[in-house]
């Protein structure tokens, strides 16, 4: 599903994000991403992603290699994916629920579709009452729930949530979880980064370390 | 396809009323530029309706040789009329010169007191079309007038018909660089205040292409809201130069120009009206793809 | 005290260097709407010495009652010398008048050819100051002239006086509606562009008040950047038209300016392009105080 | 130090988010500010900083009345706090130094003793050698610990800290809790909103549970 081979990254010159991953993820895992704060979890996400292109080395998601994608194709190849931004990415001149319906608009979904599974999600993550405000006139965890209603309103092929919990409590971070696991059962490729080590000890899963841009540790319960 | 146009169109409207600041901006930048457009049109239009009141008097005036018989007259009128350069033909006894003179003379008429009222020749006054008013079109008439014989002289203000001349191109190339000024002006202004409100949503772009939008997905409400943007631009010049316009003719002005010799001053024309609304979307287009280009590279 | 303006100017030209996208747009607005008003000026400017120059032509020629002898003109000539709107009093013989008027018929000459060189009068032309080249200055002149006698009669072309007039209010008239109506728009466009510029830095703003900023010091160093925005603007404005001015000039208009009758052509004076400069500092700040105002509630 | 009176807070008519809430805190106290997501923490902190004010209520820092304190006087009472905010609100503009120099600018220090402190600072969140990046060029935890130096940079009367170690690994929060409680003990008022439960753990303090807008539980260990 997703394999990395010889990535290195580096911002600038004096510096490198990611240094020589490799990295095979099979179809429907569900995979913790760790290490300390500036290791390059979301580097690594980025360049899955596409906003960010590798220094060096290949990557291949869905049989794609996406090192060497055309512009013109990157949104197709975002379409299958559904991502949680570490600062969340809401557009904050739209409703929370224009934010969650516009990844099925881009995709050219029917109006009627588009209300009644924007309503679903957003009940999942509990904000169905907050559908006509602002991002900005909600809490931090609430702001994150609906970037995380936005990921997976579309079943994505594959989930990549950036420290998806980082302002959520326990009992919304089981919930959360209880949707990713869900989502995962239905087929989705999980890739979760997160700090969060009660979360891992509760659903032990493959786990994966870096270290200042290596990979440092690769564990499968 | 129909049901998509509408949709981008339900989104560009929407738009625009989620970020009032930006679209008010917009419209008035669109607004002013364009009315100083439409000043600078109504001012060229009318001097160029009064350099064509002046170019009447671009008239050739053939004196006749001696007092011909009323068969000879119509005679030189018909061949005259039969050029295709000339209008109207008139022709002008002595006692008429004489008149014609003693007028043109004003306050020094008294000089011409003591003399005869037949001392000056009869002529043919010669009106010519638009296109012949100038020194290539007189030139060529009395050449052909001077092939007939039976006149005496030309007259046709060599002189005044240069300075007329230098003048019209004078005009010309101050109204074309004038005005291609203010047009690039427009749109640069216009260009400009749309690269800002481009640029202060350009988080909103970019969370667009991260989440999937094709390029044409994200532009196209940004084009129409430009279209939009200029069309209402465009009807708000025209409607606020028309009230600059009536408001400033009506506190006198009219007759200040009436008494200087101009002829009527106009408005602009429907169809430069149109011109004007043209110019609003496409420079609100335009200026929405030049700064789409810079910010949106997906 | 010293220390602090450095300190904020600094830090307005960070802010400046730190956006440049912004920056640019606010000079490329500012430069635009400048060059507009600087080209207006220098229309206005222009057209001015033009009329002042056609001015001249305002004369009073006083006709003499008989011919007098050289003690009576010197006495009439210091009398006309003597008042206070006269600059320069010309004495013009018979033969003298006679020659002008054949100069001034031109083709029509030959009808003089059997007359005497003595039959129109002496007279006594008269230029007057300009502030008094307007019929009631020049009847002022000849109710003075009246007076001391000794003149048969005034000549003062007095409808051309009358249509010289309306034209003259006319363009005082146009030129300051339109000139307000440029100052307006370019007020208008450069508070605009600045506006968006705050728009796009709102957030920037909001932290800055949310870490203990005062409102003076959030908003000196936009004031500043307005301020120096301003002035290169209006620099840059200054020299474009300056060039633009040159480059078609050099291009034959000026020989085309000179054929139609018009004097010299000349740029902004000097005095004029500081104050160019003074409006490009002023619209800079005056915008800037405008949109803080609307974005910085402190 | 903090005293908070029947205090209400709506921002619109269909829900509040603060209820009748008293409280007193002491000055030198630490305090943690817990509650499930959307209950009210980070209002109960806009208060105290007024970025809102309160519907109903009383608020008294160090004895002055916030509630009534005229726009002019505000950004002096800010600058006796130190604020760490749950989205950071870093100048995207400005290097990371400039960021945490400006509570120092703003008070009209001169620039050797702003270089000096901000480096110290820097170090302390471990990111000295960060210091001529641009906050878009960090990562999430790094954003927040320049956030947290930001705030710590003056040694304010009052560190008020909005989730500060959501995108923080346990070691560097342990390192940043020990900031905290250096500041604490030098006399700094600390209120910390947080879902962060190890923390609480592992240094029991005060906790002040809010529910729905509701001070449900007032917890001295
Ligand atoms: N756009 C960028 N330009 C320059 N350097 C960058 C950029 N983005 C990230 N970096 C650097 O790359 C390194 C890895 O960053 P990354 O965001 O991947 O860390 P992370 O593992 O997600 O950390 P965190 O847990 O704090 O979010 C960091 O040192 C960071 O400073
Ligand atoms: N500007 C605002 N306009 C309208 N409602 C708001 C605004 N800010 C917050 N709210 C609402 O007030 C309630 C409390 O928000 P607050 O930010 O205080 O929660 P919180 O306890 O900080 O939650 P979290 O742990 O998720 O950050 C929420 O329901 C939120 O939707
Ligand atoms: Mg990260
Ligand atoms: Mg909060």
């Amino acid at each position: 599903m997703i394999q990395l081979y010889n990535i290195c990254k580096s911002y600038s010159k004096d510096g490198t994000a990611l240094e020589d991953v490799n990295l095979k993820i099979p179809k429907g895992d569900f995979v913790y991403i760790t290490g300390p704060s500036g290791a390059g979890k979301s580097t690594l996400l980025k360049l899955l992603y596409v906003a960010e292109r590798p220094t060096r080395g290949q990557i291949l998601i869905n049989g794609q290699n996406v090192t060497r994608m055309s512009v013109a194709k990157i949104p197709f190849l975002r379409r299958q994916l559904g991502i949680v931004f570490q600062d969340f990415k809401l557009i904050n001149s739209r409703t929370i629920f224009e934010n969650v319906a516009f990844p099925l608009e881009v995709r050219g979904r029917k109006r009627f579709e588009v209300g009644k599974k924007v309503y679903q999600v957003l009940k999942n993550v509990g904000l169905e009452h907050k559908l006509t405000k602002f991002p900005l006139q909600l809490s931090g965890g609430e702001q994150q729930r609906v970037a995380i209603a936005r990921a997976l309103v579309m079943e994505p092929l594959v989930l990549l949530a950036d420290e998806p919990t980082g302002n959520l409590d326990l009992e919304v971070t089981l919930e959360i979880m209880d949707l990713f696991k869900g989502a995962n059962a239905r087929g989705t490729t999980v890739l979760l980064a997160t700090h969060d080590r009660e979360m891992m000890r509760r659903f032990p899963r493959r786990q994966i370390c870096l270290e200042n841009g290596r990979l440092t540790e690769d564990w499968i319960p | 396809m129909f049901g998509k146009l509408i949709y981008l169109i339900r989104r560009a409207l929407r738009n625009m009323f989620q970020s009032p600041v930006l679209c008010i901006a917009t419209v008035g930048t669109v607004t002013v530029s364009l009315c100083i457009l439409t000043f600078f049109a109504i001012i060229v239009l009318n001097v160029q309706s009064m350099t064509r009141h002046w170019s009447q008097e671009v008239q050739v005036v053939a004196y006749l040789d001696e007092v011909p018989s009323a068969a000879q007259i119509s005679a030189l009128v018909q061949s005259a009329e039969a050029l295709p350069e000339v209008v109207e033909v008139v022709y002008v006894t002595r006692q008429q010169a004489f008149a014609g003179f003693r007028d043109r003379l004003g306050d020094d008429a008294l000089l011409l007191d003591g003399l005869d009222d037949d001392f000056l020749p009869a002529s043919l006054r010669l009106t010519l079309h638009e296109e012949f008013r100038n020194r290539l079109g007189v030139e060529q008439v009395v050449g052909e007038l001077k092939k007939t014989g039976g006149y005496s002289d030309f007259r046709y203000g060599q002189d005044w018909l240069d300075r007329f001349e230098s003048l019209l191109n004078l005009l010309r190339i101050a109204g074309a660089v004038l005005g291609g000024f203010l047009l690039f002006a427009a749109l640069f202004i216009v260009a400009n205040t749309i690269k800002l409100t481009v640029y202060a949503r350009r988080e909103e772009l970019e969370v667009m292409s991260l989440v999937g939008g094709t390029s044409m997905f994200i532009k196209s409400p940004f084009l129409i809201e430009g279209a939009v943007q200029g069309v209402v631009g465009g009807c708000l010049a025209i409607s606020l130069s028309y009230l600059l316009f009536t408001a400033f003719l009506a506190g006198g002005l009219e007759t200040l120009f009436l008494a200087s010799g101009v002829a009527e001053i106009v408005f602009l024309p429907f169809f430069y009206q149109l011109l004007v609304l043209a110019a609003g979307i496409l420079i609100g287009i335009l200026g929405s793809l030049i700064s789409l280009r810079k910010f949106v590279r997906i």
